[in-house]
């Protein structure tokens, strides 16, 4: 990717006061936009549902300054290795990238999933049991 | 419009006729999901949409009673990850998948899986999914059934002695074909020895270079071939019967644009024989559900098998329009082990429909595709007017997949009003944003030689390249 | 869908068969201005499009080979203002005026001007349809034919004492009706002796208020009637079928919203009776073109002649979608000088149809017109699926005129798999910005009472009362 | 890619007070679009045509301090009462609100048009003979 070019694009936008701009030669296509007021775009899907079933989640936002662990994969959520043991996580504990903090279960395959950075769990997302499905936040995390 | 009363030969006692599904996962994206999940609505199942990151958000998953992320963008990660899918099936409870068409919808391994997990695939056997699968094995099948293919070598020819004998054998002009080909990648043709020898390094070259296997076979060449398939539906009972033929001839690099059915070149007798034929191999293949049984027509109007899909095929709605039978409705009704309910002599053909694929592609530019965010959508409409699309103003189109964003398929009573009425529709059809095949099309419906049907499988290029 | 190569019996020689137009005007606006130009685009034949400075950029016209503005918004001053759309006929140099339904449709007046021009008025000639405009004139002829009609006064009664006479004759419940009424207007409903005479006073003031004229007759009341007419289509040469019915009972305050097509409740030979007196009355009458004979249908299969309309109707979808035949090609084809092409015998239903009307209006306000601009518009579509709409996201909905704003007709084989496909289609239309009658749809087609069709006219009154 | 180009176009906007920019050309494909109050998206109508046939009137900008005489009703438009004689009116001429300046042949009848308003006749939009619609400007004039 050539960002040298991207950078000078994006110059040019604030020397002009260009609030878009989209740029296609036989290099490639590029497309800029400033946020802003009025960089509002209102053309596009909306949030509101169009019909009955809806369900198609909308992404919370993620809380400012929190670590998200999500969902590698599509499955059922298991807080302990098996029934009765005791979380590999709870709120409060400190982690490192190498701690198993949950297990997804697909297809019979318990799959182990690690926390992958450090820090301190504040939230437990999911509760025990329950289907999630990629990109699914698990845990919020407070890194250091 | 054949009516689920009429008897049929072959049906289990009514009592032990197995319950309709009350949930069916989707594993598909875009028009095809959309197109599972109308008919699930409409026989009262629910559904399960899956999407990838790239299609979050779009609006036919709200249409699903349930829509879960499995993956990231790539297909492979996503819409072909067997385990992503068989878990979301799982966690959801659902009885059954529609695969769709394209991604795992002919993977006999998929089928398998489905089955060990006790979950009802939405298609053939694995094994009836096998057999009509391997090019080599369905050639020899039929064969063996006495169906017509184009005299050829069978197997990969070891040297340039034996492909020179047998291209004397058959005739020239002859096809050299990539025995795990596919795409025209590895196919030249030849019409004399040395052409033949020439043609034969190159296209094992070019086979080694796509396929890491340099094996290549020779065929008759089929001149001015049309493709003509036949729609095949069979149930769990040994009821077969053919809903008639889609003629797709109008291919650009073995992409089918434009398909009609009834074919302007089909006569009744050769529908009945090509019909007959198609019943008899996806009998002897065992094929239940929904099936296509492709041909080369030729123009003295021999007719020579290709090969059979297990699926459903994109350009089924020209069958639906003509039978009056909805296709999906009959693929779900099949794998919950309901009787066909008619009988070959019930299918009637009933006016003419055609098909245009709408892709995000610039014609203008070699097709090269065009994604990106749809301003403006503007469907035809009126009598005779059918769309299928999961596209609307404000969609963007992801780069990550195939380009089709929808597909225009008009019904009149004749071919000819057919094709004025998709002239205007084609005419009304409002896209902005993005690039797409539309204008391709509009000069196609106004070409007089496409207009007469007077084309092969190879017009369309040979159309561009004078139009270029 | 019959072909035209059938022979009829009244044709005229070949050689004195007179040319198709080369240009038509079409007199109206919105959905059925656009429905008009597909059919000439189809038919080859170009169009004139004209519009009021309220309609002035909207995408429809643009389909149109050129388009006029012919006045300021109020329907007055440019789509009822006859000498504005003949001027534009004239500079124009169009051969034909197609008039699409309300506005000039049924403007005899408007007929002969056209007639004086050396235009081609699209429709029944003036005569014609003043013979069948007359209310009076209509029944009268009706009896004359032995076509019933519901008995009643007959002309305006005189005082209280002819009203008791005539009600005793008739028998009770009787209806009190406005002699130059409409729309429910002037109308009351009397069951004995003694609410006929309060009644009746009630009756002339509301007629004296409403039309300026206190004149009322008497008329047995049908109870339970459900709404159901015939349509029929007449060349220049005596030649006349119909094709089938349209019940239009689901009604608010005689505002048809579903229509479909077969009845519910019609049985062949109820059928055959009725069309056999819609033409008989047609014929009578001299009718050409496309008509509507409308009749009301008791509990117990009488059938009672009401009027004819003298038009193409807003419902026309559902009798092309069982007949397959393009009403408004014919009615231009007919006015061209052209022979019907076939005969009662030709024409065959097929499948059920169903049309609901989409309103700019919000039904969980009293049906209050909701114009305005439309910011997402996303259309159902697939098998089964015809929608006629002028409208698209970005399109803003005039106050001036009225709140339709496209119409939903699904075809499937059975009413039952139509009624599910509606269901389907409705939840899967998306307006937004306006409000319309679709949420009124969906809660309808959930409705067992609607489902199973046990309704009369006065359904969607009662069912809103029970609702609301 | 050229970045002279773009840097002219975005000149461009300011110097002529542009909200927005296309150009297309065998080099690459260029879209810029101002921040600004003006700058806010609308989604509906574009100003390019939907497809063949297209025709609807795009209503031209009235020259900035003209009025303009538009036509009251459909109809032929012509500027003197028979063929052969004088024109009604010609530009520099001054006229009063009762001047006829021309007559709209609407269904045989002869309509004549008043200028309603006062000024020097600066423009005659249409030609003799020509068919006019409704609202469509037949004059310019430069008010006193």
């Amino acid at each position: 990717m050539n960002f040298e070019n991207l950078k000078r694009l994006a110059q040019l936008m604030t020397e002009h006061g260009l609030s878009e701009l989209e740029v296609e030669d036989p290099e490639g296509r590029y497309r800029l936009k400033k946020a802003g007021p009025e960089g509002r775009v209102i053309e596009g899907p909306a949030l509101s549902a169009p019909g009955p079933g809806a369900s198609a989640p909308v992404p919370a936002a993620p809380a400012p300054g929190l670590h998200e662990i999500k969902a590698p994969l599509v499955g059922t959520f298991y807080r302990s290795p098996k029934p009765g043991a005791d979380v590999f996580v709870e709120t409060g504990d400190r982690i490192g990238p190498e701690k198993v903090v949950c297990i997804i279960e697909a297809m019979k395959v318990m799959n182990e999933i690690k926390a992958e950075c450090e820090g301190e769990i504040v939230e437990v997302c999911i509760e025990n049991g329950q289907p999630v499905e990629f990109g699914q936040v698990l845990f919020r995390v407070r890194k250091p | 419009m054949p009516r689920t009363d009429s008897k049929t030969e072959l049906t289990p006692p009514a009592n032990e006729r197995p319950p309709m599904f009350s949930r069916i996962l989707v594993a598909n994206r875009g028009e095809i999901a959309l197109r599972v999940i109308r008919a699930c609505k409409e026989l009262g199942i629910e559904t399960v949409a899956v999407y990838s990151e790239a299609d979050a958000g779009a609006i036919y998953l709200q249409y699903a009673d349930k829509s879960i992320c499995i993956g990231p963008a790539p297909a492979a990660k996503s819409y072909l990850d067997i385990a992503r899918i068989i878990s979301t099936a799982e966690i959801t409870d659902v009885q059954a998948i529609h695969p769709g068409y394209g991604f795992l919808a002919e993977n006999s391994h998929f089928a398998e899986v489905c089955r060990s997990c006790n979950i009802q695939f939405i298609g053939p056997s694995p094994e009836a999914s096998r057999a009509v699968g391997d090019k080599v094995r369905a050639r020899a099948l039929a064969i063996e059934l006495g169906i017509p293919v184009s005299p050829g070598s069978d197997k990969p020819v070891a040297d340039e002695k034996e492909a020179v004998r047998i291209a004397h054998e058959i005739g020239f002009p002859v096809m050299i074909k990539a025995a795990a080909g596919g795409g025209g990648r590895g196919m030249r043709v030849a019409r004399n020895d040395v052409s033949l020898v020439s043609n034969l390094y190159a296209a094992q070259a070019e086979a080694q270079a796509a396929f890491k296997d340099p094996s290549v076979y020779i065929e008759k060449l089929v001149e001015h071939p049309r493709h003509v398939e036949i729609q095949v539906l069979g149930d769990e009972y040994g009821n077969l019967v053919h809903l008639g033929e889609r003629d797709c001839t109008t291919q650009r690099r073995h992409q089918k644009l434009v398909e009609e059915s009834p074919s302007p070149v089909l006569t009744e007798d050769l529908r009945r024989r090509m019909g007959e034929c198609a019943v008899r191999f996806a009998r002897a293949a065992r094929y239940t559900n929904a099936g296509t049984v492709e041909f080369l027509v030729d123009d003295d109007g021999n007719f020579f098998f290709m090969e059979m899909n297990a699926r459903i095929q994109v350009e089924h709605p020209v069958t639906e329009m003509v039978t009056g039978i909805d296709l999906v409705k009959e693929q779900i009704r099949i794998a919950a082990g309901r009787p066909l309910g008619y009988r070959q002599e019930d299918v009637r053909l009933r006016g003419a429909a055609i098909e245009c694929r709408i892709n995000a592609e610039d014609s203008m530019d070699g097709f090269r595709p065009s994604p990106g965010l749809i301003r403006r959508f503007i469907l035809p409409g009126g009598l005779g007017v059918r769309v299928d699309t999961h596209a609307h103003a404000g969609y963007t189109i992801p780069p990550t997949y195939d380009s089709m964003i929808g597909k225009l398929i008009v019904h009149r009573p004749s071919r000819e009003e057919a094709l004025l009425t998709m002239r205007r529709a084609l005419e009304e059809f409002v896209v902005e944003g993005v690039q797409t095949t539309i204008p391709f099309f509009l000069d196609l419906f106004s070409n007089a030689q496409f207009l007469s049907s007077d084309i092969d499988t190879n017009f369309v290029e040979t159309y561009l390249g004078k139009r270029g």
